[in-house]
């Protein structure tokens, strides 16, 4: 992929403060130089543009209004290769699908900066008739092509682009009129790359949330969102929340006031509630610790994220109980999958009826709460106790610079990622699920656990390998890995076999 | 692992294509094939198709095996058996598996596909680590009868 | 409807009482008269049938066991008008749908013992070539031909057969091989006939309890079940377990001792997870009252019995949340539907679609239990503070005979269903879905339910019309019988209108 | 409700027909009927053919509104038309309505079905009863002016 550009003028050492203005207008410059869709970004056309836009269409507002009313609002992923594509598709999330929050997930040459290969793709889509890219180019259209996209449906819209690069994809869509991103320098760095060192990814995102904070000083809050789902595979509430913190801190330092968190679902119902809970009290403890007092934030589930059941009805019943899920745990969105998801990107039909399920299960879920089950708050409490040593030990590394620490606890373990390609993060905790469907740690790495917490985590999947038969081991995280894809011959036999 | 015995001494390269970051199953399959006796090289994930042709030829690779999940398969893996012909890698081995093209299309005409691209199998999103192995042993016994690969 | 045979021999005065041998023999040789394929029943044969059955295949093996290993059996619905089509339909529901329970629903001809008009059925589906026929006729192709059905299954099979007259189905389906029976004198007679009177169905269906005592006196333990869902529109927990106790009781008084007891699901997931539990310790506690301390009894959740959705993908969300209920229910088995529920009988493949929707929420569900949820315990009261006033009151009218008891207390509207098409009942009780999502009493009609029970149940009703601005009164109870059918689009809005 | 000057005298007769037992609808509508003004003769469930005409002739209705949910109404409402011109009863408006036949077949198919049985009017699974009262008061308007049904 294009090494981002370093220049001596723009590049000041690695910390969690506040780009300074004239430097951030240098690094713009440069930045939107790049491709020649960057020169049509004018910041105070976008800025006039978005002032036109009514309430109701802007992500900020929704996600704050969604948090007041406690409605859980539903947002599809979706990208095809061609404008054409695109504006179909985003209608029909809109208009059948009932889509709270329509998406335009961006293509993976894109996502790696990659626009001349992007360029092809939309070629030899337009030839072939279908999609040949996972996603829509932003920055191959621009921003006055993207627009089209925003007029074309009658809801908030937000930028899906899994990536370490986000910085002219970025520049593109808001001055399109996206008023939601999705995306942070430790999660998807970790998660989506393989070379890009984690101080790399955080400059990055950096860039996107200085450039958020540019538009708030111009009266538009726009909606920031962290991934917290990483690599999708059996992530434990803990590490997805410890990750949460760190990329919120380094938000809230660029000046965002308006940030999501999204949560993967465990696919426990007890558990997510536990995840959802603690995952807003604990960021807003670690913003509040460091200063910032004024930031808003949500919490997003996203539908299972790892492998999924090749049949249409056991995955029908996965996206119905994930809207279950959402509604208990007290979700402000959640973000959807459909019944293709272990085949391919799905067709917007396929997409529209996977909101549908999700809309109708989180109407009959509505007003449950398990506040008061005693398992409920032991789930709660270990989670606390998982995240805030960590996070506590980072800050330590940085001296209480979150920016520092947060390279430094990659690099030493500290904080680690499950199941990650990247090259900065030593990888080596190792999740699996136990034997009443929690996840749970399997070995922690390095990172700087409790020991009785640990104790609980390794009782826990001892009892699953018993009743199962298998080694304490790997097996346990990889049969994890495959669960929710395997046939239902499996996970639920006929009891009496002859 | 009744295999074992062909495994032995047989080195494969394995990695995910292209900007494709979905490392999992690969790593999966690495570890699954590894266990199964054969010599490994993992390039990991995001491979940049010249990669996996450099690391065969260093390595001297028996079966070169792509990882292809995010969809864009279809234009990274364009021209890879031409590539590999280039750097003198006629008849290596060649599988790609995972989610290989974008959507749900008929598994047929996607298999069809890769195998016009050069191939020798092409596996469909699902696929296991056992039958891969008792495939490449059977391959591998195959290629010893100066077969290109076994017959179903 | 034809009127039931009577002979003043065979007719005793309506007691509970279990029917003496030598009159039950005169009745059965009356009843076998009926039809011709009354005389290719033979108890003998039939018996040593039963017997060479593996274990596996056998209701009263499989419930039991199931009970004990804390298992949800899935059992869906399904009846054609030929043999031919109800061979395939299960075979697929066995094969494709994994179903754990095989049923057979006859049609509503044979319910009504409409034989003549059955074979005209049975002649028109033939020439149409699909069934024209709600069922399939069991009486009509006797019970060589039925074990045709039983031999083409591996699991075990029931008859479901909602009428007030079973007396020659059953004799010819457990002939034939069918090892449960689902159907009962209070529950049928109140929610599938007009003219019956309560008496009448009592009757006929002690003569069914007193012949799966006969097969139980030969050593074959049969299943019978109880149809509590009774009309299936919005019944509150309390009125069914007041049936199931009162049915239960029937059957244990002619020597039934593997008992099953349905309850359709409220969609609540408390209310349904303390239905479950209070229906089994209240149905336990009557039947030791009254001196049966050895009769098993398993609890089975229907999937929603009232008005569904439209849409496939709202059908599919309630179909995986049942699944979700009965799991946490801990429910022995459910009783699942489709996603044509609201438009007709399901074709083999939706009906095998909605059983594995079933099976993988059951899955996804597995180990939740809410039993230290504070708001469940509270449920449990409730229904439980409903339930022994009212069945007091009957066994006292009865003078402790629970047949006598039940015809008087139907007749004073003691005992009441709501939404009944039968005469003999008052059907003044009308219940209507409070604010979230509870099944309460709008209306008990002439019930004796305590006052204070009452006056909660007003003031969750008078929560939701005062939300949706309705005025207190009917007006709930019919937007409750519409409510699950309506559109998303009227029941979760974009909550930000333009 | 607006309709309620024509509903005025006009006489229905409801019931579900055949072996039928879902009332809940029926009693739903007939409830609405009445609200809007209509005098309603409800015969309730389990309703054989010949007492809506017995009961049709006796109150000398206007229309006769027949319920079947159950799926045998294909069987049951065979010949309703000729039974009621028998009656006398050549042009009185007949509706029927409800889950008219087994299975979920296309409606278009299902109407042709029930008018060529001599139904004026056939409604599909979901109907409410706004629309059904809408319906009777323009087909008695058109009735005043001489036609058979008003024109959709
Ligand atoms: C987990 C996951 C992710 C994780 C990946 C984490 C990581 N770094 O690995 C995250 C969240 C980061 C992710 C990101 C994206 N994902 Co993703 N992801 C998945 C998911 C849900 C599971 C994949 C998985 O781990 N499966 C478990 C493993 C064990 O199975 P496996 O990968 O299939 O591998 C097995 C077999 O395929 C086989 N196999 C694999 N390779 C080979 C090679 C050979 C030679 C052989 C013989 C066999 C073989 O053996 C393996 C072991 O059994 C799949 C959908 C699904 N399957 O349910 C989507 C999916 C693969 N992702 C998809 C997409 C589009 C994306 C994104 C582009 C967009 C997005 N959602 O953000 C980005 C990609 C970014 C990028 N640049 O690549 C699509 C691909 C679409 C298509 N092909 O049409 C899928 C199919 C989802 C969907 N339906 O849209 N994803
Ligand atoms: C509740 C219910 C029951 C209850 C009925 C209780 C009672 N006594 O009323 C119980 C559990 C007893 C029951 C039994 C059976 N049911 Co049932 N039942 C239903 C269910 C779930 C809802 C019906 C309902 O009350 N809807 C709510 C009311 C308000 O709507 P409605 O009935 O459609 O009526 C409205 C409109 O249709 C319209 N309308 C109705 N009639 C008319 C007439 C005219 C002229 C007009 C203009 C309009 C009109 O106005 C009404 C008010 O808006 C439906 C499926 C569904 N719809 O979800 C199945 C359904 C009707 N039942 C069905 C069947 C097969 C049966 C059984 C034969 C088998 C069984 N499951 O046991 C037995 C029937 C026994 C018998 N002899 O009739 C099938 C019919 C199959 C088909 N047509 O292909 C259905 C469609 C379910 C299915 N998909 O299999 N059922």
């Amino acid at each position: 992929m294009t090494v981002p550009a370093k220049t001596p003028e723009s590049r000041l050492p690695l910390s969690a403060a506040e780009i300074p203005l004239e430097v951030f207008q240098k690094m713009r410059a440069e930045n939107l130089a790049r491709w020649p869709t960057g020169a049509l970004v004018d910041l105070d056309e976008a800025v006039a543009y978005h002032r036109t836009m009514p309430r109701h269409k802007q992500l900020g507002f929704a996600m704050r209004e969604a948090d007041r009313l406690g409605q859980c609002l539903t947002q599809p992923r979706g990208g095809f290769g061609t404008l054409e594509l695109q504006l179909e598709l985003m209608r029909e999330l809109d208009q059948s699908g009932l889509a709270d929050i329509v998406p335009t997930t961006t293509d993976s040459y894109t996502r790696n900066e990659q626009w001349a290969k992007a360029q092809t793709g939309i070629e030899e889509s337009e030839k072939a008739g279908r999609s040949m890219l996972n996603g829509f180019p932003m920055v191959n259209y621009g921003p006055k092509e993207a627009r089209k996209l925003i007029e074309a449906v009658s809801k908030p819209t937000i930028v899906l682009s899994g990536t370490s690069f986000p910085r002219l994809t970025c520049e593109v869509a808001f001055a399109a009129g996206y008023t939601g991103y999705l995306g942070s320098g430790l999660a998807y760095t970790t998660s989506y790359t393989k070379e890009t060192s984690i101080e790399e990814g955080i400059r990055n995102y950096q860039y996107l949330d200085r450039l958020a904070a540019l538009y708030a000083a111009h009266g538009i809050e726009l909606h920031r969102r962290q991934p917290g789902f990483l690599t999708g595979t059996n992530i434990p509430p803990s590490i997805a929340i410890i990750t949460a913190i760190i990329d919120a801190l380094l938000a809230a330092n660029q000046g965002v006031k308006n940030y999501g968190l999204e949560l993967g679902q465990s696919l426990h119902l007890v558990q997510d509630a536990a995840a959802v809970k603690t995952c807003r009290e604990l960021v807003q403890e670690y913003l509040r610790k460091m200063g910032f007092d004024d930031v808003f934030t949500s919490v997003t589930v996203l539908h299972w994220m790892g492998a999924w059941p090749y049949d249409d009805a056991q995955a029908a019943a996965l996206i119905a109980y994930g809207g279950t899920l959402a509604a208990v745990s007290g979700a402000t969105s959640i973000t959807t999958k459909s019944t293709h998801e272990a085949f391919g990107i799905p067709t917007p039909k396929a997409n529209a009826e996977g909101l549908r399920m999700t809309r109708m299960a989180l109407y009959l879920a509505r007003q449950l709460k398990l506040d008061d089950l005693p398992e409920f708050k032991l789930e709660c409490e270990m989670i606390r106790r998982e995240v805030r040593p960590v996070v506590d030990k980072m800050l330590e590394m940085g001296d209480g610079d979150v920016a520092v620490g947060c390279v430094r606890a990659c690099e030493a373990g500290v904080v680690d990622i499950p199941w990650s390609p990247n090259r900065y993060v030593k990888s080596r905790i190792m999740p699996a699920r136990d034997a009443d469907g929690y996840i749970r740690i399997l070995s922690p790495g390095d990172m700087p656990i409790p020991a009785d917490v640990l104790a609980y985590h390794e009782e826990k999947l001892r009892k699953r390998a018993e009743k199962e038969g298998l080694s304490y081991g790997d097996d346990l995280a990889v049969t994890s890995v495959y669960e929710m894809s395997e046939t239902l011959e499996k996970l639920v036999p006929f009891p009496f076999a002859a | 692992m009744r295999a074992e015995g062909l495994a032995v001494g047989k080195t494969l390269v394995t990695g995910v294509i292209g900007a494709d970051t979905h490392i999992v199953g690969n790593r999966i399959l690495s570890l699954a094939l590894e266990k199964a006796g054969f010599n490994v090289v993992t390039l990991g994930a995001l491979t940049p198709a010249e990669d996996f042709i450099k690391a065969a030829i260093e390595t001297a690779a028996d079966a070169i095996l792509v990882s292809s999940l995010y969809g864009q398969g279809e234009l990274d893996c364009r021209g890879f058996r031409d590539m590999c012909i280039e750097a003198g890698l006629e008849d290596i081995l060649l599988y790609v598996g995972g989610n290989l093209v974008v959507g749900k299309r008929s598994w047929d005409e996607t298999e069809a596909t890769f195998k016009a691209m050069g191939f020798d199998r092409a596996f469909p999103p699902g696929t296991r680590t056992e039958g891969v192995i008792d495939l490449l042993n059977r391959d591998f016994a195959a290629r010893a009868d100066g077969k290109r690969i076994a017959d179903a």
